[in-house]
């Protein structure tokens, strides 16, 4: 440990970084309106915006001013610094102070958050220009980042927990922004309550760590305390926790595992682990640079941060991590080939996040937690970039999401297009890009494991290695079909595919649809203009004379200096930024160091029996043969513009498509069950509870009291004096008892 | 020798002696007060007023007094003949009931054996409680009277003294504050200390302070209500009430009243002069201490000083008259209020200045205790100037309202013109 | 037999004749004015407790204040003598005479008989004296003394929504 | 000397004088000006029980005023409590005039079981 002494600025360093985003979401809320008003709408955009970016910003760049002072003077292993600022909770038994936790990993996680996070909001200045409600969306982005900074930065599960809260709220905000849409509303409140599924694991995580620690070491029901080694109230630190969670999971293995797994359930929830990934694809309805900073950079990756905190748990139990990396080799596979069936550009990419996000629980369920870590930070420069430029691309396409109608952009976006080709080259794993290091650490990592990762008799690591080759197979393979059908030169069938759609005059037009979206308003059956539509509905009520819908005259237009700025910062992070963070093993050192206390390793870890010296060693081959077949795959297919078989007729589709489209029926069929078997469950509930027990109670009573009314009615006559002659004659009752020696 | 006899007497007698000391001085200025009061307008009018009956008619009023009891004493049918011959009785004890605590000359000496009646520790408030009380006279009067008119007088009456009392009480509060005492002597000789306790030959009359000058004219408006005089005088409206609760009086029970009147208008000025004009000192000029400070003079200085005390007697009547006159000055000047605006100038004007005052006066207090006596100075005036922005707010929005409805008025009627117009 | 005890005995034959007046008056201004006389004689009570402060503000508050509002409304309403008329039969009356005189009875043994004897101390310099009841009302009691101004406020509100003319 | 109790059955005089006005009485204005002696009544108590308290006799004022002060203290909240409710009840009795001229208390059971 560094003392302190040399850096107390540090201390309001850091609540300040923490302060920032929140006040200019406060400024957003009080003040957005009235300096539009006052203003002017143009140049009070302009101020709002660029202070919503200043806050963040400030933030950044107070992150970064601590990583010259603090993080390259000293060796990181030294740097942990905990800062404590008020009460939060005060009793006598437990004290949960604001505290702040500072070290590589938060801080890491605090330059990507507030980094990437100004990138987004600079970008969003432009994307969010002609919106009715500008300065709403930045009161909630800048509180998202707020909420975010809390949720790494905190050094206590409690405040970790509000930060975690706080952000699923503003994700919820954010992906009903346009709430006007019920369709928009719907999917806000589906990522809120598949996020409340998560947050209860993450909460039953809490509560058994507070259990275990209050129970083994702390103060039993007499009041006693039991070991005089718990004397600090703040057992709900990490430094508290990380002191004493080594010696009670040591004695109580199978507690590691429940509490891993529960925490590990938080983590689903967040980061959109299989069972419950499904809001993510549906949360793209809200704006774009939502999904790149909330979806894809930051947000999502909160679970991987929490499994990266608290990882002593999880290596106390083999059994979790194993389970950690098969869901999340499962979620990988199948995120990937729902991918093959989507042809909305932003779905695409959602489904390449959770698979990504897949990926990374894979990486820390073998036990290398960095290497998670170092595909968030990969995947956020990429991800972001790729929803960004696609953000771009459908800014230019009069807001039209589907692929099939774009076609030969590099014509007219070229900025885009490459920026987006780098983002595609970095996610497929092309050697050298950001993405290939992350990527080949984590087959490493798979194929190296330490773990003794034996569940029913199969070695889990070794086959979440191939699944990760296979998983690079697909996410090649699908990203380079969706950069080809956006921006591809068609070889054969000619022209853009927009010209295809018939040309209309816009206000005619526009009413007449708009009148048509009024009267069958949520019935998309006629799904070739599913999308075209959806758009309509969630931007045609905001500013229906700016924007046109896509038909073939349409001449897309790259998209102004601030936005391409950003891409190009993000494209150039995308080439060099895992060569940069990978040099020298840097990111290694400097993460594997961050932990409030050393601890010994459990014995059971050093064991390894799995030999797969032969695949290590052709590794890196292997990743890129699997590169190079999904790229050709793609090259083949779709380097001739839209196949027949994935047109707009999807009854010529092949039946593992159409499935795919649909998510593999998963989404449906949990709402089958769980949606009408909730219902039919409680319908019988009411039907025995309430017809009978409830309501035959309820009845009781008031049939009792009716008759107990009727047989005081006599005396509720209205008349005064006879009430206050009673109560004249009570008085006397009472006066006697008590002169008479009653109340002794 | 009137001191030994007095002295000597038995307490309760002692008493008497100073009630008839003081109600007989009060009694007997009745008629001069009259005759003051009929010269006065008519000068003030432009006319001559009564001169016919002994020198400049000063008879006038004895003569007007044997007219009254001469009359007929006519008692109205169908009137609650107890609560009739009870009504003039309660207007007039009060008004004399009033001067109770009251001390017209310092207590020392012989004087101090003759005046007040009773130097009670509640002084101030006796006062207020006797006032309050003035009302049931008027009430009662309009109530026996078995007449309408009476009896609106009666009810405008209680209604307009309840008002106003709550002013008087605060702006007396305020006085109250400033001297830390409710005994009538106390509030006398706190005013014979140096002025803003920075000019020490000039002595503090209440009247010479910023807040006590509001604190007093507060009170004194609110005297003119209590008393029922011009102003406001609608309980006795003769232009709508023909005579209001006097109407059905005649004879000596109306006499009752008009001396009742007289004489509170009189004790009133006293009460006034006792709390705000420093009593009965003739000069607000602090003779002992120039004295002691100019030893040159001083013997003209301790002449004033001794003429000061024996003389008091007559500066309070003085004082009294003053005030007086000012009542009738007042009658002769303003027109009579309406209702409403009675009612809005007690509620609305009255009692927020008073409260305001009363406010001003506490922080002044507060703050020179805390600070010293500049930083109390200058709070006086930052409360006062912030309390005038709050009431000029207030007014502005008063004014908004009023000019917003006029124009919705004339909008009205410009729509009807207009669609008259195109029927 | 001093100065005091005929004080005491006319106040408080005063106060009793007048609170009889209160209830056996048919006119309710005739109840009022008996009302009047009772708490005047209840303040000069009052004043031979050496409660000066208390006299005055009983003069101050019910005789100045109360009472004229009471006169003010029977006025302002008319109202007369119960039309009705107090039914001397009413069967009420009765037992609610016997309850009185029970109850009085009742405590004039139990409680009156035994405090016969009870001592009456000299009061200190300043009993009941502004001085004092204020500086037990500002410092002990302020927090009730603010309750009350509270409560006051809320009367004047209720009792403005109450008598308001209905637009 | 006057004994304590010689005030005190003053008190339970005017008091159940008034509760007995209460009873019989129909006028509500007559009523209420019962209650008003009954408080009245119960303030007499008051005031005679603070001034015959043992303890009035000792100390100085500063020091015990709170304790001996009690009783006054009382009647002071007696009558603020009083003058409020004066101030709404006259208002209700008003408006209970101006539906109907004149009120006979029993009249007025509309809230009756």
């Amino acid at each position: 440990m560094i003392s302190l002494e040399n850096y107390n600025w540090l201390h309001s360093v850091i609540i300040l970084m923490v302060l920032m985003p929140f006040l200019g979401a406060l400024f957003q809320a009080l003040y957005g309106k009235l300096t539009e008003c006052l203003l002017g709408v143009k140049s009070g955009r302009w101020l709002l915006g660029s202070l919503a970016f200043t806050f963040v910003g400030t933030s950044f760049g107070l992150a970064l001013l601590v990583v010259k002072d603090i993080f390259l003077k000293h060796p990181a292993d030294v740097c942990c610094f905990r800062f404590t600022y008020f009460d939060w909770i005060n009793l006598e038994v437990l004290r949960v102070p604001v505290e702040m936790f500072l070290d590589p990993l938060s801080i890491t996680m605090v330059l990507l958050i507030t980094g990437v996070g100004s990138l987004i909001h600079l970008y969003s200045t432009a994307y969010m220009s002609d919106d009715a409600e500008y300065s709403r969306f930045f009161t909630y982005l800048n509180m998202f980042i707020g909420f975010m900074l809390i949720l790494v930065l905190s050094n206590n599960l409690l405040l970790l927990f509000v930060g975690w809260e706080g952000v699923g709220l503003c994700s919820y905000l954010l992906i009903g922004f346009w709430y006007k849409n019920l369709e928009n509303a719907k999917a806000a409140n589906k990522a809120f309550i598949v996020n409340r599924i998560g947050d209860l694991g993450l909460l039953l995580g809490i509560f058994s760590i507070a259990f275990l620690l209050h129970s083994t070491y702390g103060i039993n029901s007499a009041g006693n305390v039991i070991t005089p080694q718990i004397l600090d109230p703040r057992w709900l630190s990490y430094d508290i926790i990380f002191g004493l969670l080594p010696s009670i999971l040591t004695s109580y293995p199978d507690y590691a595992t429940a509490i891993a797994l529960l925490l590990f359930v938080g983590a689903m929830g967040k980061s959109a682990q299989f069972p419950l990934y499904v809001w993510l694809p549906d949360a793209m309805a809200g704006p774009t640079p939502v999904s790149a900073l909330i979806h894809a950079a930051t947000m999502v990756t909160s679970g991987i941060f929490l499994l990266n905190r608290m990882h002593m748990v999880f290596e106390f139990s083999p059994y979790a991590s194993a389970i950690v990396s098969v869901v999340g080799a499962i979620t990988a596979v199948w995120a990937a080939l729902i991918a093959f069936g989507q042809t909305d550009i932003k779905k695409v990419l959602a489904y390449s996040t959770v698979s990504q996000l897949g990926y990374m629980f894979m990486a820390c369920g073998v036990g290398a937690y960095w290497v998670g870590m170092f595909h968030v930070l990969t995947h956020a420069f990429f991800k972001a970039l790729l929803f960004l430029g696609s953000g771009a691309v459908i800014y230019a396409m009069a807001h039209e999401q589907d692929m099939r109608r774009y076609g030969n952009l590099w014509r007219y976006l070229p900025v885009t297009g490459i920026c987006m080709m780098i983002g595609t080259f970095a996610i497929a794993g092309i050697p050298l890009l950001s993405g290939f290091w992350s990527k080949e650490a984590i087959l490493h990592a798979a194929f190296e494991s330490s773990y003794p990762a034996n569940l029913l008799g199969v070695d889990v690591a070794t086959l979440v290695g191939w699944t990760g080759v296979f998983v690079a197979i697909l996410t090649s393979a699908y990203m380079f079909r969706m950069h080809l059908l956006t921006f591809g030169i068609p070889f054969v069938n000619g022209a853009e595919r927009w010209r295809l759609i018939p040309a209309h005059d816009h206000h005619h037009h526009h009413s007449e649809s708009e009148g048509a979206v009024e009267s069958e308003k949520y019935d998309f059956s006629d799904d070739t203009f599913n999308f075209y539509r959806r758009e309509l509905c969630s931007h045609g009520c905001h500013h229906s004379d700016e924007h046109h819908a896509l038909d073939k005259n349409h001449e897309p237009k790259e998209v102004p200096y601030s936005m391409q700025v950003v891409l190009v910062i993000l494209a150039i992070l995308s080439i060099f930024g895992g060569f940069f963070l990978h040099q020298h093993h840097f990111l290694e050192h400097f993460l594997s160091s961050s932990s409030a206390v050393s601890w010994v390793k459990p014995e059971i870890l050093v064991d390894s029996y799995h030999d797969n010296h032969g695949v290590l060693e052709s590794l890196l081959y292997i990743s890129i043969l699997a590169v190079t077949i999904g790229m050709s795959y793609a090259l083949i297919v779709y380097s001739r513009g839209l196949p027949e078989k994935e047109g707009y007729n999807e009854e010529k589709w092949s039946r593992f498509r159409l499935f795919a489209k649909d998510g593999f029926m998963f989404d449906s069929s949990l709402s089958r069950i769980f949606g009408r078997g909730g219902y039919k469950l409680s319908e019988g509930f009411w039907y025995v509870f309430d017809n009978f027990l409830i309501d035959g109670i309820v009845n009781m009573f008031g049939k009792l009291s009716s008759i107990c009314g009727e047989m005081t009615r006599f005396f509720q006559n209205g008349n005064i004096r006879f009430y206050i002659f009673m109560m004249s004659l009570a008085i006397l009752v009472i006066i006697f008892y008590i002169l008479k020696g009653g109340l002794n | 020798m009137l001191e030994e006899f007095i002295s000597n007497l038995h307490p309760v007698l002692a008493i008497f002696v100073r009630i008839i000391c003081f109600s007989g001085i009060a009694i007997m200025f009745v008629p001069i007060q009259v005759w003051w009061e009929r010269r006065l307008l008519g000068w003030m009018q432009d006319r001559v007023g009564p001169n016919r009956v002994g020198p400049f008619g000063l008879l006038q009023p004895v003569a007007d007094a044997i007219k009254l009891f001469l009359k007929e004493d006519h008692v109205p049918s169908g009137v609650d003949k107890f609560i009739y011959y009870l009504a003039p009785i309660l207007a007039f004890l009060p008004a004399f009931a009033l001067g109770g605590t009251m001390p017209w000359a310092p207590a020392e000496g012989l004087y101090g054996l003759l005046t007040p009646v009773a130097d009670i520790n509640i002084g101030v408030l006796y006062v207020l409680a006797i006032s309050s009380l003035g009302s049931y006279g008027v009430v009662l009067a309009g109530y026996a009277g078995n007449n309408k008119y009476s009896l609106l007088g009666g009810l405008r009456a209680s209604a307009q003294l309840i008002s106003y009392e709550l002013a008087m009480t605060v702006s007396l509060a305020a006085i109250i504050l400033v001297t830390g005492s409710l005994r009538m002597s106390e509030v006398v000789s706190y005013q014979t200390g140096p002025l803003w306790g920075i000019f020490p030959y000039i002595q503090n009359w209440n009247l010479l302070t910023p807040t006590g000058l509001v604190a007093g004219v507060i009170f004194f408006i609110c005297a003119i209500a209590e008393t029922n005089r011009a102003p406001f005088d609608l309980p006795e409206a003769e232009s709508e009430l023909i005579g209001g609760y006097h109407t059905e009086y005649s004879s000596f029970k109306f006499g009752l009243f008009f001396l009742s009147e007289y004489a509170a208008r009189f004790v009133f000025s006293g009460v006034f002069a006792t709390i705000f004009l420093g009593g009965y000192n003739m000069l607000p000029v602090r003779w002992d201490i120039l004295a002691v400070d100019f030893p040159g003079w001083s013997e003209w200085f301790y002449f004033m000083h001794s003429a000061n005390y024996w003389l008091s007697p007559v500066a309070f009547i003085a004082k009294c008259f003053l005030g007086f006159t000012v009542f009738v000055w007042v009658r002769a000047t303003l027109p009579r209020l309406r209702y409403d605006q009675l009612m809005s100038i007690g509620w609305k004007s009255l009692l927020p200045a008073a409260v305001a005052n009363f406010i001003v006066v506490a922080v002044w207090i507060m703050v020179t205790n805390l600070y010293g006596m500049i930083a109390g100075y200058a709070s006086l005036v930052v409360s006062a100037i912030i309390l005038l922005v709050l009431y000029l707010n207030i007014k502005a929005v008063g004014f908004n309202e009023s000019t917003s409805t006029k124009r919705r008025i004339k909008m009205a009627k410009f729509n009807l013109k207009e669609n008259e117009e195109s029927n | 037999m001093q100065g005091r005890e005929i004080l005491f005995i006319v106040l408080s034959l005063v106060a009793c004749f007048a609170g009889l007046g209160v209830v056996l008056a048919k006119h309710p201004i005739k109840s009022a004015l008996s009302l009047v006389v009772n708490m005047f004689s209840i303040a000069f009570l009052y004043f031979t407790l050496e409660a000066n402060m208390l006299g005055i503000t009983q003069i101050m508050v019910y005789v100045g204040a109360i009472m004229v509002l009471f006169l003010f409304v029977v006025m302002l309403l008319n109202i007369g003598s119960d039309r009705s008329g107090m039914k001397i039969l009413d069967l009420k009356l009765v037992p609610a005479i016997l309850i009185a005189l029970l109850m009085f009875s009742l405590i004039s043994f139990q409680v009156l008989y035994p405090l016969f004897g009870m001592q009456y101390p000299v009061a200190d310099e300043g009993f009941g004296s502004p001085e004092a009841i204020g500086k037990s009302l500002f410092s002990q009691y302020v927090l009730p003394f603010e309750v009350a101004s509270v409560l006051l406020l809320v009367g004047i509100v209720g009792a403005i929504l109450l008598a308001r003319r209905k637009a | 000397m006057i004994p304590l109790s010689a005030y005190l059955s003053v008190s339970l005089f005017l008091f159940l004088t008034g509760l007995v006005g209460i009873i019989i009485r129909q006028s509500p204005v007559v009523m209420f000006m019962c209650i008003e002696m009954m408080l009245n009544a119960v303030n007499l108590s008051f005031v005679s029980f603070a001034r015959y308290a043992p303890w009035v006799a000792s100390g100085d004022i500063t020091q015990t005023a709170s304790q001996w002060m009690t009783g006054e203290i009382t009647v002071l909240f007696v009558m603020a409590v009083a003058a409020a409710e004066v101030a709404v009840g006259l208002g209700m009795i008003m408006s209970i005039y101006k539906n109907e001229p004149d009120v006979n208390v029993d009249a007025l059971s509309n809230l009756k079981g």
